[in-house]
């Protein structure tokens, strides 16, 4: 049985990653998780400089999901270079960094640093850019390009990938990325959302607006993966929701190569171990000798 | 031996109407708490709740581990419905506990409402004359009597502020009242309870110079230090309550 | 205590509506609701012509939500008129229609015929429109800008409301529409979504893709009403996920004047006079005299 | 009076690893259903799973509502861990029933799999010689031998796709073989079970040109005709199975 898949020139011996944010630097998690036996670790967004991000409280839990404004807090740079990458080098497993900027220069400093040094690079772009006033990296067609273009020119040997806000025409960005030569897409990243304490009158989250993430956007990522899938030609990374190996499953038959775990690892620990069983136990089922053959397989004749 | 483990509902007994002790039999081995760390229980067998809840440890024996806690929202009413041979997931200890007084120093213990629960389990452990003060708004508040009265080192201070039960106070005034007759400085106060008695308590033994460990409660995701969901602002920056708390001393506060 | 509120110049009982697609034309529900209680009572969306909708499967239950491609089954407006409006007249309560058109000239055939016969009428512009090649009306600006301008036209007596899509920048629409006159916005409609039977690999919708509805999206939702409400000036009826009478009030302190139930309608057959005991039940518990003084009292200083 | 109530469990018991019988206590006084019609349970007392899952009536009298139902996906299974005293919502009766067969006719009934659970009511009310026709995969998916045995009007086929109960053979054969031999055209078919059984019976009474009454089955969310969610093609258009079925006549489908 295969389940190694290649996220272009980025092997995985299984489909399963982690999604940035949810799994700290690999090393909180490595108590209840062999980190030799995930396809890649995706770390914690990293900045050039390290940051605070948002006054408490950060979080809050929603019908089937929760909110969080973490607010790009992270150790920067060069304390993750020196501290949390070797780290992870122990392992046998690839490295996925995700990127934040507020500039295009930041984003693109953060290519040049981090190129070579790790198996991809994710450059996540639902920042807000300061230069331009805030609006975000992931809402403008043009900035979203600029920032790709580049990037695109420090990346030369890691994997690129462009993650993909839900919050905009996911067909329509995911081309530009394609047209610019980024090497994989994965979405979705949460979806604004906000919460208010009617008792207090104030919002459940010191920031106001929070990302939904968790099981309740499952449908709404597979739509984006399936629309994504059906647009372009490099590999998805898909993401939200998926609790189950049944949810990575069904993610994969809509077009994703790999997938990545997010809110999960909160309500299981084991959370990535588990799907990555849960994904083994279908194939068995049916009989599925190659995980890639099921890529895509949705059947529809639409 | 694993920090996740199942656990079968031994019994849900009410300590009052809203106050809920849920005893439970771990299924694994599992490791041995300290005072003042917590663990992560699932409530739903299905995604809603989605998260799991904080609760503190507040007995810990081979085959039974214990929590005490007040129905609030949701969750505790899920787990407040619990009955014998139930089963739930549990997951830990975490954090950091609170650290034992040093060999000369004495211990003066301050629970504000539930804070008894995570302080409880520390004040078996102090086998030497310890201070309890422990307040709460009013009489039906106050738990845990007959415990409190049985541990035989533990001189317990109640407090309520309708005067229910005990002085009709807050904690503080007992408390300021005790540390200017003590002039001996070699006293270490522990304390859980809201934010605004952590507060008032660490504002307190700053102005006696006196050595403090508070026990915090953020909203967790993770408890492992992974989501950056439950930090709280510190001298050094934020820090993580699942990780580096939640119980931080009054210098790193 | 008074709970009366106006969407412009319609006036209600209560904030409490019904979400368009949910109730029927009012008549199924009526034995587990008193629709004289109700503020309004919002019947499935009408087309000119009656239409047949998808084929089945048409639902599928996803976490904390559902999705839904009824794909416009209606009565057609002829017998809305001669069957449904005369059982809903017997009631004291508002009538809104929600409409639906294929083309530019639907809508404002449907506002003309409909226009002082009911008391609002919701215009539902996610609805593909054939003649621009499937694209939807509340997609391209310039299309939503034009059916608005020629509906307004032919709405002289009836309160207008646009019924906004979650799928597109929301500010900027309600922008729109309110610069085009019209009367109150709601929102919000489905989500796109699917989801895949991974045993059988085929979708489980027939049309494949369906709106995610329920208290899934409810934080999504509750945000896009405060963005609204920061934006325009005309009321905001607000609705997605609502169960409670606290998530009701929840949208009100968002911005909302009036809320809609829809979801909500399978889960209790008496969701609505529920929500409108929670409603009361809070505004006691607080003592607020007027529920017109919550709306929008989030208290935030961002 | 109202269809929707609220009822206690009285028992839930085992049919099989996989069939459950559930017993309620209506709570409320509720109305009384005909064979063939069926309610909507609430699962979950939380939020997840959201809606309800429809049940064919199997059983009611004055203090006892029953349903019979096979395990099957999330919300089965929660149903499945009820316990005697816990508290069920429950709305119905829903939906048209099965017309009882005309003074003249014999009733020929076809039941796949879990189609009994909404035939047996019916095959108890029909106080006339009647022959049920039972088909399931295995001799284990055969449920109410005894039950059905003592029915003293009814006369029992089993067949099992693998033989290893009754005639090895779907049910198709032996209800071909009766029409065949039975040229009285004053036969009532009815049938429920599996969509492609209902087609081939359906196709079946076309060609002896009898009448027949089919029970479909489709996704639910209001269960009152409001939300459209569960409609099937019929000769006349679409038609919603919560309200102008879920029993169909021959003619309509
Ligand atoms: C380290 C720690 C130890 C705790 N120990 C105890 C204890 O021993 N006994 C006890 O009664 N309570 C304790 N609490 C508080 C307890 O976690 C909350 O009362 C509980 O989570 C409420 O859940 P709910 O679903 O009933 O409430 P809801 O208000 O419905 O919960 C909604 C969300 O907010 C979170 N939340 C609500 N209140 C708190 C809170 N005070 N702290 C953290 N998260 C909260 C919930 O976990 C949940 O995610 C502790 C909290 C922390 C952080
Ligand atoms: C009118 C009617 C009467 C029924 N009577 C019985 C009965 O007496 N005994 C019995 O065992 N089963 C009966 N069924 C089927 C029963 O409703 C499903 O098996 C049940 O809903 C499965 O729920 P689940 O959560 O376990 O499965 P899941 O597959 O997890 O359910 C997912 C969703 O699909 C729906 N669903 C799944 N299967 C069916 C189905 N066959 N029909 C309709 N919706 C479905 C569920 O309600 C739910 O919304 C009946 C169905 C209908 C429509
Ligand atoms: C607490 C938290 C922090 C996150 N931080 C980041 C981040 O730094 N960078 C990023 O691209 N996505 C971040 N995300 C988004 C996730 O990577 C993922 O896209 C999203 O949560 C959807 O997946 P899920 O539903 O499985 O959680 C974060 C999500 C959560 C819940
Ligand atoms: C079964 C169903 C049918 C719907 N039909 C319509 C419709 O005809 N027109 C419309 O504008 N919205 C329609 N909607 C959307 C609802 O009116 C509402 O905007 C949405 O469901 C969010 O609210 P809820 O989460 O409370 O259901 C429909 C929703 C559902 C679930
Ligand atoms: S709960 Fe995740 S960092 Fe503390
Ligand atoms: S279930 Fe809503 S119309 Fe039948």
């Amino acid at each position: 049985m295969n389940l190694s898949v290649r996220i272009s020139s980025m092997k995985m011996k299984n489909p399963v990653m982690t999604a940035s944010g949810t799994f700290g630097y690999g090393e909180e998690y490595s108590e209840f998780v062999d980190l030799n036996s995930l396809g890649a670790v995706v770390v914690k967004g990293i900045s050039l400089k390290p940051r605070e991000g948002n006054p408490p409280p950060r979080i809050w839990e929603t019908p089937c999901g929760m909110l969080n404004s973490i607010g790009l807090q992270n150790v920067g740079l060069e304390e993750f270079l020196k501290f949390k990458l070797p780290f992870l080098r122990q392992f046998d497993t690839n490295v996925v960094v995700n990127i934040l900027g507020e500039t295009l220069e930041e984003y693109v400093q953060l290519c040049e640093a981090l190129d070579k040094v790790v198996e991809a690079i994710e450059l996540n772009l639902s920042c807000p850019n300061v230069k331009k006033g805030g609006i975000l990296f992931s809402e403008d067609p043009e900035i979203f390009k600029k920032v790709i273009e580049e990037s695109r020119k420090k990346i030369k040997h890691s994997v690129m990938i462009v993650k993909l806000s839900p919050m905009s025409d996911v067909k329509k960005f995911a081309k530009i990325a394609e047209q610019e030569g980024v090497d994989a897409l994965s979405l979705i990243n949460t979806i604004p959302a906000m919460a208010i304490d009617i008792h207090t009158r104030r919002p459940r989250l010191s920031n106001l607006v929070g990302g939904l993430s968790g099981p309740a956007i499952r449908p709404v990522g597979v739509k984006m993966v399936w629309d994504v899938f059906s647009t372009v030609g490099i590999p998805v990374i898909g993401m939200g929701g998926i609790i189950t190996g049944e949810d990575a499953i069904e993610y994969i038959l809509a077009g994703a190569t790999a997938i990545a775990v997010g809110t999960a690892n909160f309500v299981y620990p084991d959370a990535t171990i588990r799907i990555l069983n849960g994904i083994e136990k279908y194939m068995r089922l049916y009989n599925i000798e190659d995980i890639n053959s099921l890529v895509g397989g949705l059947i529809w004749e639409g | 031996m694993s920090r996740h483990f199942r656990a079968e509902v031994l019994a849900r007994e009410s300590l009052t109407p809203r106050h809920v002790l849920l005893r439970l039999r771990p299924l694994e081995n599992s490791l041995t708490p300290v005072p003042g760390q917590f663990y992560l229980l699932r409530v739903s067998q299905t995604l809603d709740p989605l998260l799991r809840r904080p609760f503190s440890i507040f007995s810990f024996e081979k085959e039974e581990i214990s929590f005490l806690f007040i129905r609030k929202g949701r969750g505790t009413e899920i787990l407040s419905n619990l009955r014998p041979s139930d089963q739930i997931e549990v997951f830990g200890p975490l954090g950091r506990g609170y650290p034992l007084p040093e060999q000369e120093a004495t211990a003066l213990v301050v629970a504000g409402g539930m804070g008894i629960a995570s302080l409880f389990p520390l004040l078996k452990a102090i086998r030497k004359d310890t201070v309890l003060i422990y307040g709460a708004k009013t009489k039906s508040d106050i738990l845990l009597k007959e415990q409190l009265n049985s541990l035989e080192y533990v001189k317990t201070i109640i407090c309520t502020e309708d005067g229910t039960e005990g002085i009709k106070a807050t904690v503080l005034e007992p408390l300021d009242d005790l540390l200017q007759r003590h002039t001996d400085k070699n006293i270490t106060v522990y304390a859980c309870g809201p934010d605004g008695m952590i507060n008032a308590v660490k504002r307190m033994i700053d102005h006696y110079s006196l050595k403090g460990f508070f026990s915090l409660e953020e909203r967790m995701a993770c408890g492992l230090g992974a989501c950056l969901g439950c930090v709280r602002k510190t001298q050094k920056g934020m820090k993580r309550v699942c990780r580096e708390g939640p119980v931080f001393s009054g210098e790193e506060l």
